[in-house]
Formats: structure tokens, sequence, C-alpha cells
């Protein structure tokens, strides 16, 4: 048993040292450009463990870590105080700008939902990278649900080890206020990606 | 100097098509450069084609009409050689010409 | 770009030392006098004022055939096509390109003198999804067809 | 001189023949692109790249005509599509732009500085010289296969830096490249995604490059669009030519091999 988890970490340290290269590389071909600087290249643990071609298999027990971890970081607020204004939801969703060195740092960063997710029904320039959250209000509206969702957001890792999604939480993306109004955006009855849809 | 118009002139049927494409900015003076700073309006407010010297079109531009502009147009007549010209003026006083034979 | 800059101050020089010449070679056999550049419809700011300016709301007429994409994958650049039917309506002189919702919604005008087809293409920029209208003079009357088109937001960062 | 004949009747028969290709058919912007016709303005910069390859230029006032693209120098035809590739001179792998930057430095006596202080247009402008001649020798590989070297050792060591490189995620939004471009049928809003790591995918996206962008008036190369990706990615600024612009650019031509080049495209 000992041996086995030697040789995994092993494995595990050989996999870093060529991850290293590719940050050496990369950190050789890139500037500074506004605000945004070579500290970027710089990878957690998350990041390092999530570069992996999808060829190769990242081991379950470092996914269970960090899934783990990922878990017990998310601050759930108190009292049920899940939901924002949906209006103001609308906006983080619809806005794609933030943290780029095109972008402007005086200004709110966006949640840009729409490129991956279908939302509100009536809105056709969606992606499809994620699943459609039209009529997610009908998933249920439980104290259980609106904490899924909230730490969905916050770190989708902690359901889902290496899923594409931003840590809109975690990462600082996006403030309290923000995520509570795109989670008002999802979830409330009135708002239009639920129009109709919750009975 | 590359030619700042390429022309295409084609016989159809009864009709000669024009196509032109020019290379312009067109600029509405409404965007702002990386510092900030208002880009000045720079767009064609004016274009003329021409068939062996008689205008078969006069066009004017506002600057909503993208930038590198096409144009495409038709006039009755015209044969095999003969020339067709375009020419372009803008808001700032600069020109751009170019030919081009009818085939 | 050194080659092209240097080209252009050199056109710029010309135009300077004797600007009408300039114009005159460039726009060879130009009547000025006969069709002239609208540009107080140029200048309103809603299509309303465009119309004002024309003198009268164009009447709807099916001889316009107006193509615009129904979508636009992106605003700067949309083409526009407008053709009309030379039996149902004789004699267009002028045709007129409007967007609706841009900051002067008049983009373009053509003279269209005899033995022109009454056939245009070009390209506008339609800030916002709105309503496109072609307009066509005739005889001194005006007709109109419109179409809406739906402008798309890109992807990464909006 | 015959080259430059040669190439210049290449640029007439472009008047003559379609003039590009969309890189994906997605049915909701075909009405769209159809619209287009084949009037593609990038013929504006592939005639200006043209002139600039045989203008004297630089301290040197020399010429592009001696410089070595990979068959020889001077041979335009073809070099686009068989890039990156190790070049012995240098000893290291090289795309399109490192390789003209080299012999802009070399041939002309120009600066890195200078060549790296604006080597891609901003909004507004109609093109700079890097974009112009990586337009015009794109040009003059349409038609042909895609193949990049891979028998050289830098050249496989740069094909995995790239495949690293793609599947490196980093930065605030956790993105790689393979984020967007790992998987097929995806879109982002409304965009289609060509998946990268296949070969068709990789050949759409490939083959399509340098293009027109309408969205920016712009001819855009290859280089740009790898730097773009990485501003999206909320990374720093990708230098041009470097170590990891060079190794993507393998990655995706491997990937591509044997599909027909088909630039300067027109794309969104």
């Amino acid at each position: 048993m000992k041996t086995i988890k030697t040789l995994t970490l092993c494995c595990l340290l050989i996999n870093a040292a060529v991850a290293d290269d590719a940050a050496l590389a990369l950190k050789s071909s890139m500037a500074d450009k506004n605000f945004v600087t070579l500290d970027r290249v710089e990878r957690d643990a998350l990041q390092t463990f999530c570069s992996k071609p999808r060829s190769e298999e990242g081991d379950t027990e470092t996914a269970n870590d960090l899934r783990e971890s990922a878990r017990a970081a998310v601050p759930v607020p108190a009292e049920g105080d899940f939901l924002g204004d949906w209006q103001r939801g609308e906006a983080v969703a619809n806005n794609g700008r933030g943290l780029q060195y095109s972008d402007n740092p005086q200004q709110p960063n966006g949640g840009n939902c729409y490129a991956c997710h279908q939302l509100d029904p009536d809105e056709v320039a969606y992606g499809t990278l994620g699943p459609s959250l039209t009529g997610y209000g009908a998933r249920g509206q439980s104290l259980s649900m609106l904490e899924y969702t909230w730490i969905k957001l916050w770190n989708t890792h902690a359901y889902n080890v290496c899923s594409h999604m931003p840590r809109f939480g975690a990462a600082g993306i996006l403030s309290e206020q923000q995520l509570k109004d795109v989670m008002a955006y999802l979830l409330d009855p009135l708002s239009p990606v639920n129009s109709g849809l919750i009975p | 100097m590359a030619s700042r118009i390429r022309i295409r002139a084609q016989l159809k049927g009864d009709a000669c098509e024009v196509k032109a494409l020019m290379r312009h900015p067109m600029e509405t003076g409404l965007r702002k450069d990386q510092l900030g700073e208002a880009i000045p309006a720079r767009f064609i407010t004016a274009v003329t084609v021409t068939h062996n010297d008689k205008i078969v079109l006069d066009a004017f531009w506002g600057a909503a009409v993208s930038a590198n502009p096409f144009l495409g147009m038709r006039f009755k007549g015209g044969s095999v050689g003969d020339v067709v010209k375009v020419s372009w003026l803008d808001n700032q006083g600069d020109t751009g010409e170019g030919e081009t034979q009818i085939r | 770009m050194s080659s092209r800059q240097s080209a252009g101050v050199s056109r710029r020089a010309v135009l300077h030392m004797g600007s009408l010449l300039a114009l005159v070679s460039a726009l060879p056999g130009r009547l000025w006098a006969s069709v002239a550049r609208p540009q107080s419809a140029f200048e309103a700011t809603a299509v309303e004022g465009v119309f004002a300016d024309l003198g009268v709301t164009p009447q709807r007429s099916d001889a316009i055939i107006f193509s615009v994409p129904d979508i636009a994958e992106n605003g700067a650049v949309v083409p526009v096509k407008i053709e009309v039917d030379d039996e149902m309506l004789p004699g267009v002189s002028k045709v007129y390109v409007i967007v609706e919702k841009n900051p002067n919604p008049l983009a373009a005008v053509f003279a269209i003198p005899e033995g022109t087809q009454p056939y245009v293409e070009t390209r506008v920029k339609v800030a916002q999804t709105c309503e496109l209208f072609a307009v066509a003079e005739a005889e001194g009357q005006l007709y109109m067809a419109s179409k809406e088109t739906k402008v798309t937001l890109g992807g990464c960062g909006g | 001189m015959i080259s430059r004949c040669a190439a210049m009747l290449s640029s007439l028969l472009l008047l003559l023949a379609p003039l590009w290709s969309w890189a994906q058919q997605d049915g909701i912007f075909d009405e769209y692109r159809a619209m287009f016709g084949d009037d593609n303005p990038a013929v504006f910069v592939i005639d200006e790249g043209e002139e600039l390859w045989f203008n004297e230029a630089g301290p040197k006032s020399m010429t592009l005509e001696g410089c070595d693209l990979g068959l020889g120098a001077g041979v335009v035809e073809g070099a686009y599509a068989q890039l990156p590739r190790y070049f012995a001179d240098t000893d290291r792998v090289q795309d399109i732009e490192s390789r003209l930057e080299h012999c802009m430095i070399e041939l002309q006596g120009k600066t890195r500085e200078e060549i790296h202080a604006k080597p891609y247009s901003l909004r507004g402008d109609l093109g700079t010289e890097m974009e112009a001649l990586v337009a015009w020798l794109a040009e003059q590989s349409r038609g042909l296969a895609i193949a990049p070297g891979q028998a050289h050792p830098s050249e496989r060591s740069s094909y995995e830096l790239g495949e690293q490189l793609f599947y490196f995620r980093a930065g605030p939004h956790d993105f790689s490249c393979a984020t967007c471009h790992g998987q097929s049928g995806k879109r982002i809003r409304l965009q289609s995604l060509p998946d990268l790591t296949a070969h068709e995918g990789a050949a759409d996206a490939y083959s399509s490059w340098p293009a027109y962008r309408i969205s920016q008036g712009i001819v855009r190369t290859m280089g740009w669009r790898m730097r773009d990706c990485f501003r999206q990615q909320r990374m720093p600024e990708l230098i041009m030519g470097s170590e990891a612009a060079v190794a993507l650019q393998t990655y995706l031509a491997v990937n591509a091999a044997g599909a027909t080049m088909a630039a300067p495209g027109l794309k969104r």
C-alpha cells in the first residue's frame, strides 16, 4: 500500500517537473501588459492537476483531496440570504469583460454566463460549452438547492474537479453581491430565465 | 503604393456589373483610441462610378458605411474593353481612384 | 508602414498645393450641381428626422427587393442589397439606406442616372438590433421596404 | 524578377478565383456570409505585403528577396505551408513571424525593438508591415498542403511543448486553450469553436489564418490569434515569435497536417 502511494507521488513529481518546463517557456514568452503581470503564469495545485491532456487520467485520491479542500473553503451566506436582484444578475451574466489586460480595472468584472450557457430563452446568442440553465428555478427552491448553486458558482471544483467553469467566488472574479444577483437571475420566478417555466 | 481600389466590371446579360472594394478606415469619429483620445472622423463622403467618362452612379456616404467599403452596381450597355472608373473623396479631402476594363 | 506613409505625405502635399486640381482630376467629368449631398438628412439623429428632411414619409412598396441578413455575425459589417423592380416602379433616381438605431440613421444615398439599373449593394455598420430601411425615390415620390437585422454579441469578452 | 512576375500573376488570378472560404459552416450565419460573395478586403494587404518583400528597407537598404523561409533564399511559394520548422542558422524552430523578424534583422539591419514595437495593428489601423508580409506569404501557399517539419528533434519537442501549453490552465479564470477548443460541436455565444485537438478542427482553423477580421477591418495573423487567445484567457501578452507562440502553432499545424491552405480567409 505504502509502495503504491510512493510510486504515485513519484509520478506526480515527474509530471510536475515536465509542467514546470511549460511554465518556464510560457513565462519567457510573455510580457507584463497593463495590470496583467507574469505571476498569472504560476499555477496552484488545482490548476496544475487540471492541466493534463484529456488522454491522461488524473489520480482519484488527489482529485478527492482537491474537491474536499475546495468545498471546505466556500463561505456560505448566513440565514439563507442567497438571493439578490435578478436584473443586476442579468447584466453580470451578459458582461464578458474583466481581468483581461484590455479591460478597465475600475469597471466591475462580468460573469459572461452567456458565453457558455443558455439562460433567458429569448436570448439567441448563447454558448453551449456548459449545460442550458433555462428554467433553472424549476429545479427547486429549497435551501439545499440554493446552497448547492451558491457553492457551484463560488468554486465549481467542490463538486466536479477540473470542470471548465471559472471559480467565480474563490478566484475573486465576482463579488458576493454580484454572485447573489446571479443567484437571483437563476432562481427568481420573475427572472426571464424562469418566465412561465416554474409551475 | 498599392492600389487603393479593387474593381471588377463584368457583363451580365444586357448590363455591366461593377463591384468595387475601397481601402479606407471609415472612422465614425465616435471611437476612442487606447489612450482614451477621440479618433477623428474620417470617412468617404462621395463615390463616383464612370463608364467611358460618363457618370453611371453618384453615391453619398455617411460614416455608417463599413470599413474598407464595398460597392456593387449595374448599368445598362457597356462592351468588353470599355473603361470603368471608380473614384472617392473623403471628409478630410483625401481621394482615391481606380479603373478597370469590362470583361 | 514606411512606404505607405511616404505616399500619404506626398498625396497630402499635392492636395495642399492645389486641392481643386486634385479633386478635378480625381473625379473626372463631375457635375457638381447635378446631384448634391443631402447633408442635413445625414445629420438627422432619428429615422423620422431623415424622412422629414426628405419631405415625406415613404409609402411601402413591394417593388423594392431589400436583402439584409436576418441575423448578422457582426454589426460592424452588414451586407445590404437593394433592387427595384423596374416594371412595377419605373424611373427610380435615388436609393437611400437607413439604419434605424444608428446615431445618424442615414447611411448612404445613391443617385441613379438614366441607363443605370436601380440596383446597389454595400455593407453598413449596424449599432444594435434594429430595422433597416431601403427607400427609393421615383418621379418625386418616396417608396420603402424595411427589414430587421439582429446583431449578435461576440463570444469572449463581449 | 521572374519570381516577381509570377507573384504578380498569382495576385491577378486571385481576382478571378473565390478569394477565401469561411472556416466553419454553422447554419445560423450562412445567409450573412453568403452575402459577402468573394470580395475580401485582404486583397489590399496581400498587395502591400508583396511590395514590402521587394522594397529596399532598413539601414542596409535591402529587400527581403534573400530571406530563406525554409525552402531556400527567396523561395516564397509553398514556404508558409511548411512552417513552423527548424532552422539551422538560428538553431530554433520558427514560425513565419519569427523567421521574418530574423530576415529583417539580418538582411535589412532592422532592430528587434522596432520590429516588436507594434507588430500587430490596433483597431482603426489599416495594417502593419508584419501583417502584410504574412498575408502575402500565406497567399503564396494557397491550395498547398499544410506540412510542418517534424523530422528534427527540436520540431518534435516544439510539438510536445505546444501540447502542454494547449492544456495549461492558469490565470484568475483557470482557462487553457482546451477550455474552448478541446471538444467538437460547441460554441461560445454564437461562434462555433473548432476542436483544435482533432485534425478536422485544427485543419479548418489553421488553413484559414491569416484572415481578414470583418469586425476589426484588419488582416490578423495566426501569431496574433495566439496572442489574443491568451488575452482572453486573462494571461499576459504573448510575445510575437516567442518559444510558446511557435510551439502552439507547431501543435496546431501538425494536427492540421495534410489539409489545404486557404488563407487569407474572412472571419467575424
